[in-house]
């Protein structure tokens, strides 16, 4: 076995000397990322079935468990953090083919964004949560203007928001290990219900703020629209797929395995319904095609948060399945509506018109995305509804089932339009040479194509990361040992 | 009455000072400012986190030829570690935003935050 | 605009009143509240096993200059959690300060060199000759804190600033002052490297990240408390530097 | 083979006998109108002296679609024909007629409208849309008496409902369901396109609509066809209303009536602009014989 | 293996697209290929009832099976499918030449019929819902693909619709799944059978809807229009003739099979029939009327007889809902008959437009002297539409009004009236427009379409006689339907039909008409020849013009009658939905410009409201 710890560890190395690499050649950041990403993809393979069987728990520094950091990797962590470097891998093939102004800074930003959405999902101790997620989300400030012009707004938008996000997360933080008298994340769940409920209420309070940030909860999350819009292709794609996938992940553990309150989960399913109903509706008129899928990776994040807030097994490992079908599409959707968008030289969904025949593989990827995303048989999107919708009829919330329903046909009615207007329309206008993302769209379209049609493939994973999910005493007992 | 006077003087006072950044965050136009209400916001914080850990007449976590020994009241050093940590933070994402801000002053020409709304709906 | 601002201030109030219900709370018997202020029991907290250095080892008893060989042999106990139980904390900060300086060159990054323009005019003449005498003194002293982080107060990160500071005076006193670039990032990156090289190596010999694999020796002396000092070196490196390029980086822009 | 043989010999004795009969009953009316408006009037064997005449002459065709429209019209007439019982005798009576006969006379007016539309003059093709948005107007109510009747006598063949009258005057249908039958009356009106509903052929404004290009033979064949309809529509008037007949003279004697009280009453009347038309029937005829339809059903 | 059915056709999709990419007509000459291949299997299919097949396939440890069985229903549809498919495919191996996406046409008509037939074959409603969803799309991107510039804006309206409804089927099918833990639908039957009566109709209500929406029916009829006006011309008749009927078979599937009239039974009834039921016979009646109305108006050809198959539909749907054996006799004939009538005039409308290539009614006259096997095939067709013997259309009629009569129901009755007489009317009107009247001088070099074209209007030419003669064949598949969905079955030879009041029997109809044209013909042949002149030289009371324009009388041909209809005509349900639809992207609007409003502070102050309030509510709870 492999220590995964250097799943985190080395893209730091590597970020630490890419000027170095710089140095050496123009092209050789992109080609180290690459292998780096490889590299933890095989990492994770090796340690795929140890951490879904019997979790594992990594001490850093060679202290004991829970009274230093440790890493807690189980049977969600190991899906998340799949997911995040599966997804990374794709987008260092993909940014093969791009050459950014200054490649050495970007490729340590890109590094550290992983390492730090992989830390945020795998680390077992609230401050180093924090941690992670300021690396993360700090490494997104900086690559969001790496598309100049209008992207510094995105970016102070975006670095206001998290400022404030991460004081309200780090007060949250003292209050936790002021009352409760540790960090570790085990030791507070273990002492959850001695806490006083109301103070626990106004820490969960706080952390909904800080963390509903990265999970692109309804009013906290009115950046995601122009940073996605603003930021470059790859980094679009790593933040709609890894960021979002890793703060609902962290949200899942603070609210389901530290303080699982039955109170909260009303309040989630409220704001995630909201977030739904707001995110598609305003995705519906939205003219400019990457706002649009902002909107939709929005609405689809309060899709999860609701079916989560549900509070079953099945709900939450239907919500589980969503999250990784969501990442999965949203990035193939994104990579190819950067070609497409820099084919037609414009941003807006009219301008796209008739490029089916003249950027063949984009269009397909869009439309293999938006096929999935509305949940087309034989497209990974399609089990995963069956899932949410029969887990939200299972549990009586037939109001829910019928907002997804509402919700996936507000989708079919602006996805179609694209659709529509990408391959059944006449191009008058030129066609701007592209990069070529064959590689990536093609193994994205792999990965969809085979959930849709096998999901055996990965539901076992998702039945025992639901079941980690739902019940912490595994995780308290792996990580205390039985004290 | 003096214990009371502390305890709000560091809780109490550290909140009053996030508050005021915050406020200053979400009313002032102007971008420095809202940076300064950021800085604020992050002392406050670590004003807060510090006062979590103090011990009454405890002494700073360091053995030292006075100090001989461990036995005697420490004030809780997490906190001061965490402290460390978050400053560093906060100066991380208030250069970025420094930055940020004078491109985008370059950009509009204009450092009022209700006129850069190029980025809408 | 005016209700706008009151009605922020309102919010904001409630806001604190709310957060503040965190400190009076009257707990039932048995319920975990938020220590008085200065009452935080020390005891039951996590606190108390760094101050004793008994996470692993089972020792009550630390006593200055005269215990040996403890789990994390620094007098400083707010440097061993710091360099020692929760370095990969410490390796994250680094981690974002570099982060903020890359994202800083990247946002300011302008292949066109335009002439610096001063906030401030030509150094005073003060100034000038102090800075001349100060800059090496400045330099030492940050070494000296960083050095000596784990004995007395202070650290990688006070040292890495006051180092930064120096050259931060040397900005200001003239204008046509030039970082040698290649130095500064060669300086950053020999820092990063050695830093995730030493919890590299740990994995290594001991199979856990950022182990301490060196005998920490005599607590209170300087050759002790294993690679605490190499850990706090790596560190005032790496921010004297990060922070000398965010300065040198926001003055070119 | 002997039995085919007679069967096409009826076939052409009754074809034969019933044109005769329509192309008498025209003449009448011809002199039945001059009477009325105080003129002496061509003699009532006039229209056998067209028709020879018509034959006589030699015509002009405008292509193929023109000849194979009459032919289908006569062809569709003719055919209808054989299902309907006159008097004592007739060819086939399967049960189901009504309805069969109603559609079979489209076959005719299908064909007589493809034929003259062929023709490819505008005027035609206004008088059959004429004749098409009348028809719509005029089968609703008589579709609708005969759902009633057939509902009420539980068979759909027209000997069946004749049979259904037997015995008695007071048995027909003129007198146990007088509204219906008047209904069916100025039904009989418009399907014979007398005056108030005969916009379609109105002579003065389309020259005469779907006849107006055919000379010579066609001519004669539509007026064959026209007499023929005549008979069909009148005993099926008599059949279903009057009690039908025994014997073929008081059947004739019925049709006769009948045919002179309906030309009496159409050279009294203007004519009715078409969708006028269509909103009278749709207005009056219709609604009571719903009406009527419902008291017989409930 | 029942599979084959489904996936070959999906497997050769593929080939048949990048084929057709390389070497033209190659797309087109594989569907044909498959579909007769397909054709030739379900003949030996015959007869095989109650052949089952099940896949196992377990998800989220629940055990799921995908059953495909063979009855007599799906063995109908499937053929209707294969039938359609082939003789479409033959067609358009010509007729495409021009169209661009031709490719993607093959590929994704390959595929639909796949779908079509796992829908007909499915045992289970996950399949059949997988397959329906699979449908609904191949068949969107199909008629997207429409030359017209309303073609997306249809496409897009009839997905929405096929979307509502599907989702609200998928809501049906996952309750009764969590209440019976099997998706079947023989155990579906019986968990409703057993349910309280509202409970269960309200399932199958949501059933229904879909079906309804596919079969193009009265409350859900506003996507027909324009996806079958704008559709690809070859596409119309597979559209019109075929894809409504897989519609029916749903409504059939929950009527009688989930027995939805069985549950329906102890509600209150009228005249023996369920209330319930009655009600969708109105709507079948309703939609007979409207349909007639809107397709006199209509100066499109296409969307004239699109209008015509939504009166049809009606029609069909008065029959099954009747639940009497002539109901389901002639509700299942009519469907049939429809199939080949309505395909043989939608091909003869696109043969029109690949010659001319437009579908304007009153840009066209005379074509009759160019395209005489087309205009044949039309006239059968409308023969048969408008229900005049001897054809196949007359009979189902005459059926269908046993049925109302038998059992009194004027009103219905009445629209069946209404829909038939009224079919003269706009059947009449292409006829006199298009083919006859007046010849365009830009038509005058036209020819009839090549002979692959012509291959299946013989064919269907040939169906229609033949069936008109010979209902019995139909009705042999059809007394084993009806069977199976528990009706007793009426009585028939091979060509008589026993009515309530009374039989038919096509033979003597036959055998009196060919008579009476005899006859007709003698008299015709018996006088002078008579001499040939051009269309121009008419009578004009005197005026002469020599003007082709001015003498064909197309445009409104049936104004005055339009007249009576216009305010009917003026308020539209398309109009209802609309306005719906836009006051959704109103709202949407409303909340985009409200409260995102780009201004980065505002969204801090959202932060600090999101915390207030959310404290707030956490306070008083």
């Amino acid at each position: 076995m492999v220590n995964p710890v250097l799943i985190i560890a080395l893209p730091l190395l590597i970020a630490f000397l890419m000027p170095l690499f710089n140095y050496i050649h123009k092209k050789l950041p992109a080609v180290v990322a690459l292998l780096t990403a490889a590299f933890n993809v095989w990492i994770i393979t090796v340690n795929f079935n140890e951490a879904l069987f019997n979790p594992m728990v990594i001490e850093i520094g060679n202290w004991q468990a829970p009274f230093a950091i440790n890493l807690y990797i189980g049977p969600l962590a190991i899906l998340a953090v799949a997911v995040i470097n599966v997804i990374a891998l794709v987008l260092a093939i993909y940014n093969l083919e791009h050459d950014y102004e200054i490649n050495d800074k970007f490729y340590s930003l890109f590094l550290m964004i992983i390492a730090g959405t992989s830390g945020m999902v795998m680390t077992g101790d609230l401050f180093n949560l924090f941690v992670f997620i300021e690396i993360s989300s700090v490494a997104a400030y900086g690559l969001t203007v790496f598309s100049r012009g209008d992207s510094y707004e995105a970016a102070f938008k975006y670095i206001i928001i998290g400022a404030i996000g991460s004081v309200f997360l780090l007060m949250a933080i003292g209050f936790t290990y002021a009352s409760v008298g540790s960090l570790n994340m085990a030791q507070i769940a273990n002492a959850a219900e001695n806490l006083n409920p109301q103070l626990m209420r106004i820490i969960t309070l706080l952390f909904m703020v800080g963390i509903g940030i990265e999970a692109e909860l309804f009013p906290l999350n009115l950046w995601v629209p122009d940073v996605y819009s603003e930021a470059p292709t790859s980094v679009t794609s790593i933040l709609s797929g890894a960021v979002s996938a890793a703060g609902i992940y962290s949200l899942g553990r603070i609210f389901f395995t530290l303080f699982a309150d039955p109170a909260l989960y009303t309040y989630l399913m409220v704001i995630g319904i909201i977030t739904l109903v707001i995110g598609e509706l305003v995705a519906y008129n939205q003219e400019n095609i990457k706002r649009m899928l902002a909107y939709s990776s929005i609405a689809q994040m309060g899709l999860i948060v609701t079916i989560i807030s549900i509070n079953t097994s099945q709900a939450v490992s239907a919500g589980l399945f969503q999250l990784v079908n969501h990442s999965i599409l949203k990035v193939l959707l994104f990579i190819s509506a950067g070609v497409l968008v820099s084919a037609a030289g414009s941003k807006k969904i009219k301008d796209l018109s008739g490029l089916g025949s003249k950027k063949p593989i984009a269009s397909l990827g869009f439309a293999v995305g938006a096929m999935g995303i509305l949940g087309v048989p034989f497209f990974n999107g399609f089990v995963s509804k069956l899932m949410l919708i029969n887990s939200s009829l299972n549990a009586e919330k037939i109001i829910i089932t019928a907002l997804i329903l509402f919700a996936t046909i507000v989708e079919i009615g602006y996805y179609l339009k694209v659709i529509q207007k990408i391959y059944f329309e006449k191009r008058e206008t030129k066609v701007f040479k592209t990069a070529n993302v064959f590689i990536p769209v093609l193994v994205l379209t792999v990965f969809v194509f085979a959930l849709g049609i096998y999901p055996e493939l990965i539901t076992t994973t998702l039945d025992k990361a639901a079941n980690e999910l739902l019940n912490s005493t595994e995780y308290i007992t792996t990580v205390l040992g039985g004290m | 009455m003096i214990s009371f006077l502390e305890e709000w003087s560091f809780f109490g006072g550290s909140i009053l000072l996030i508050l005021i950044g915050l406020y200053g965050v979400i009313t002032k136009r102007n971008l420095i400012k809202i940076l300064i209400g950021l800085s604020l916001m992050d002392t406050g914080v670590n004003v807060l986190l510090v006062s979590l850990g103090y011990v009454e007449n405890g002494n700073a976590p360091i053995l030292t030829s006075i100090i001989k020994n461990n036995s005697g009241a420490f004030v809780d050093p997490i906190p001061q570690a965490l402290v460390l940590t978050a400053i560093v933070i906060g100066v991380a994402i208030l250069a970025l935003g420094l930055a940020v801000t004078i491109k985008i002053y370059e950009k509009y020409g204009t450092l009022d935050i209700s006129k850069i709304r190029g980025l809408k709906w | 605009m005016r209700f706008r601002n009151i009605l922020a201030l309102v919010l904001v109030v409630i806001l604190g009143f709310f957060i503040l219900q965190a400190f009076n709370i009257s707990p039932e018997e048995g319920q975990l509240v938020i220590d008085e202020f200065g009452e935080a029991e020390i005891e039951n907290r996590t606190a108390k096993l760094y101050i004793n250095k008994s996470v692993n080892s089972s020792n009550q008893k630390v006593v200055y200059a005269e215990s040996k060989n403890l789990e994390s042999g620094s007098a400083n106990m707010v440097t061993s959690v710091i360099a020692n139980y929760r370095s990969l904390d410490t390796l994250g900060e680094v981690t974002v300060l570099f982060l903020a300086a890359t994202g800083l060159g990247a946002v300011l990054y302008s292949n066109k060199k335009k002439e610096r323009n001063f906030i401030v005019d030509e150094g005073s003449l003060i100034l000038k000759t102090g800075i001349k005498i100060l800059f090496p003194l400045l330099i030492l002293a940050g070494a000296y804190i960083f050095i000596h982080g784990h004995l007395t107060p202070g650290g990688g990160f006070q040292g890495g600033a006051v180092i930064a500071t120096a050259f931060l005076l040397k900005f200001l006193a003239d204008r046509e002052y030039e970082l040698a670039e290649h130095k500064l990032k060669i300086v950053e990156v020999i820092a990063g490297i050695s830093f995730v090289g030493l919890g590299l190596y740990g994995l290594y010999t001991d199979g856990s990240f950022l182990s301490n694999f060196l005998e920490t020796g005599t607590i209170g002396t300087l050759f002790s408390a294993g690679i605490i000092p190499l850990i706090y070196v790596s560190i005032g490196l790496k921010v004297g530097a990060e922070l000398t390029s965010i300065i040198s980086n926001l003055i070119e822009a | 083979m002997i039995e085919m043989l007679m069967t096409a010999i009826k076939f052409l004795l009754i074809t034969i006998f019933s044109s005769a009969l329509g192309l008498l009953f025209m003449g009448i009316a011809r002199k039945v109108i001059a009477r009325i408006q105080k003129r002496y009037g061509p003699p009532f064997y006039q229209p056998y002296l067209d028709v020879i005449k018509l034959f006589g002459k030699n015509a002009i065709t405008h292509g193929f679609i023109f000849d194979f429209g009459s032919i289908m019209a006569l062809g569709g007439v003719i055919a209808t024909l054989f299902f309907i019982p006159l008097g004592g005798w007739y060819l086939y009576s399967m049960s189901g007629t009504v309805i069969l006969v109603i559609y079979l006379l489209a076959i005719a007016s299908l064909g007589m409208a493809m034929g003259t539309v062929g023709s490819g003059n505008p005027q035609a093709s206004l008088g059959i849309s004429r004749a098409l948005t009348q028809m719509l107007g005029y089968e609703l109510p008589f579709l609708v008496i005969l759902f009633g009747l057939i509902y009420k006598y539980q068979t759909s063949s027209i000997v069946g409902l004749m049979e259904a009258q037997a015995g008695g005057f007071m048995n027909w249908n003129l007198f146990t369901y007088p509204i219906a039958t008047i209904i069916a009356f100025i039904v009989l009106l418009g399907m014979m396109g007398k005056k108030p509903f005969d916009a379609m052929i109105a002579p003065s404004e389309i020259g005469s609509g779907p006849v107006v290009e055919s000379g010579g033979k066609y001519l004669g064949m539509m007026m064959l066809q026209k007499s023929i309809t005549i008979i069909i529509e009148l005993a099926l008037f008599v059949n279903l209303f009057l009690g039908g007949a025994e014997n073929i003279l008081i059947f004739i004697l019925k049709m006769l009536i009948v045919w002179i009280t309906a030309t009496m009453i159409g050279s009294l009347y203007p004519r009715f602009r078409i969708e006028d038309g269509v909103l009278f029937y749709w207005k009056w005829p219709l609604m009571i014989a719903i009406v009527q339809v419902l008291f017989i059903i409930f | 293996m029942l599979t084959n059915y489904i996936f070959i056709p999906i497997i050769a999709a593929f080939f048949a697209y990048l084929l057709n990419k390389k070497v033209k007509y190659t797309g087109g000459i594989i569907t044909s290929i498959i579909s007769a291949y397909l054709l030739y299997q379900l003949i030996g299919l015959y007869g095989k009832w109650s052949l089952i097949q099940t896949i196992n396939f377990s998800l989220m440890g629940n055990n799921l099976e995908f059953i495909l069985g063979n009855n007599p229903l799906s063995w109908l549809f499937a053929l209707m499918t294969a039938s359609a498919g082939l003789l479409i495919a033959l067609f358009s191996i010509k007729s495409q030449e021009k169209y661009d996406l031709s490719s993607a046409f093959n590929f994704n008509f390959l595929i639909l019929i796949g779908s079509i037939m796992g829908v007909v074959l499915a045992g289970d409603f996950l399949t059949l819902f997988i397959f329906w969803e699979l449908m609904t799309w191949t068949s969107f991107y199909i008629i997207s693909g429409g030359t017209k510039k309303m073609a997306k804006k249809s496409a897009y309206r009839y997905f929405i619709l096929s979307a509502v409804g599907a989702y609200t089927m998928l809501m049906a099918i996952i309750i009764i799944y969590n209440q019976t833990g099997s998706f079947a639908i023989g155990e579906a039957a019986q968990y409703l059978i057993n349910l309280p009566t509202g409970k269960s109709l309200l399932l199958m209500g949501m059933m229904s809807l879909p079906f309804l929406t596919k079969a193009g029916l009265f409350p859900v009829h506003i996507w027909v229009k324009g996806a079958h006006g704008n559709a690809p011309k070859e596409f119309s008749p597979f559209l019109s003739g075929l894809m409504l009927k897989v519609g029916v078979y749903g409504l059939l599937l929950v009527f009688y099979l989930l027995p939805f009239f069985k549950v329906m039974e102890n509600t209150i009834s009228y005249r023996g029939l369920p209330i319930l039921s009655y009600i969708f016979a109105l709507f079948g009646a309703i939609t007979t009327v409207t349909g007639t109305i809107l397709a006199i108006r209509q100066e499109d050809m296409k969307k004239l007889i699109a209008y015509s198959s939504i009166s049809q539909m009606g029609y069909i749907l008065m029959g099954i809902s009747l639940a009497t054996p002539l109901g389901i006799t002639g509700g299942l004939l009519h469907m049939m008959n429809h199939l080949i009538f309505k395909s043989a005039i939608f091909l003869t409308l696109a043969a029109v437009i690949y010659r001319t290539g437009t579908t304007k009614m009153y840009e066209m006259g005379g074509l009759i002297f160019k395209m005489p096997v087309t205009f044949a095939t039309y006239l059968t067709a409308i023969i048969a539409l408008a229900g005049i013997p001897p054809t196949n259309g007359f009979i189902s009629k005459w059926v269908i009004y046993q049925a109302l009569i038998e059992k009194g129901y004027l009103f219905l009755a009445l629209a069946a009236f209404f829909g038939s007489i009224g079919s003269f009317m706009y059947v009449f009107k292409p006829l006199s427009t298009v083919f006859l009247g007046q010849l365009k001088p830009q038509h005058e070099k036209i020819k009839e379409v090549p002979f692959i074209m012509q291959l299946p209007m013989y064919v269907l030419m040939g169906l229609m006689v033949l069936f008109g003669v010979l209902p019995g064949i139909q009705m042999n598949i059809i007394t084993k339907i009806s069977s199976q969905l528990g009706i007793e079955s009426v009585n028939y030879s091979l060509y008589t039909i026993e009515g309530a009041f009374g039989s038919w029997n096509s033979m003597i109809i036959f055998n009196v008409f060919t008579a009476g044209f005899i006859i007709s013909l003698i008299i015709f042949m018996l006088a002078k020849k008579s001499k040939l002149v051009g269309l121009l030289d008419t009578y004009t009371s005197g005026e002469y013009m020599n003007d082709a324009e001015a003498y064909h009388y197309a445009y409104q041909y049936y104004r005055p009658f339009d007249r009576l209809f216009d305010n009917f005509a003026a308020r539209s349900l398309t109009r209802a939905y609309e306005s719906l639809a836009n006051n959704l992207s109103k709202v949407g609007n409303a909340l985009r410009k409200g409260i995102i409003t780009g201004n980065g502070q505002t969204y801090a102050y959202y932060t600090v409201l999101f915390f207030v309030i959310l404290a707030i509510a956490g306070w008083i709870i």
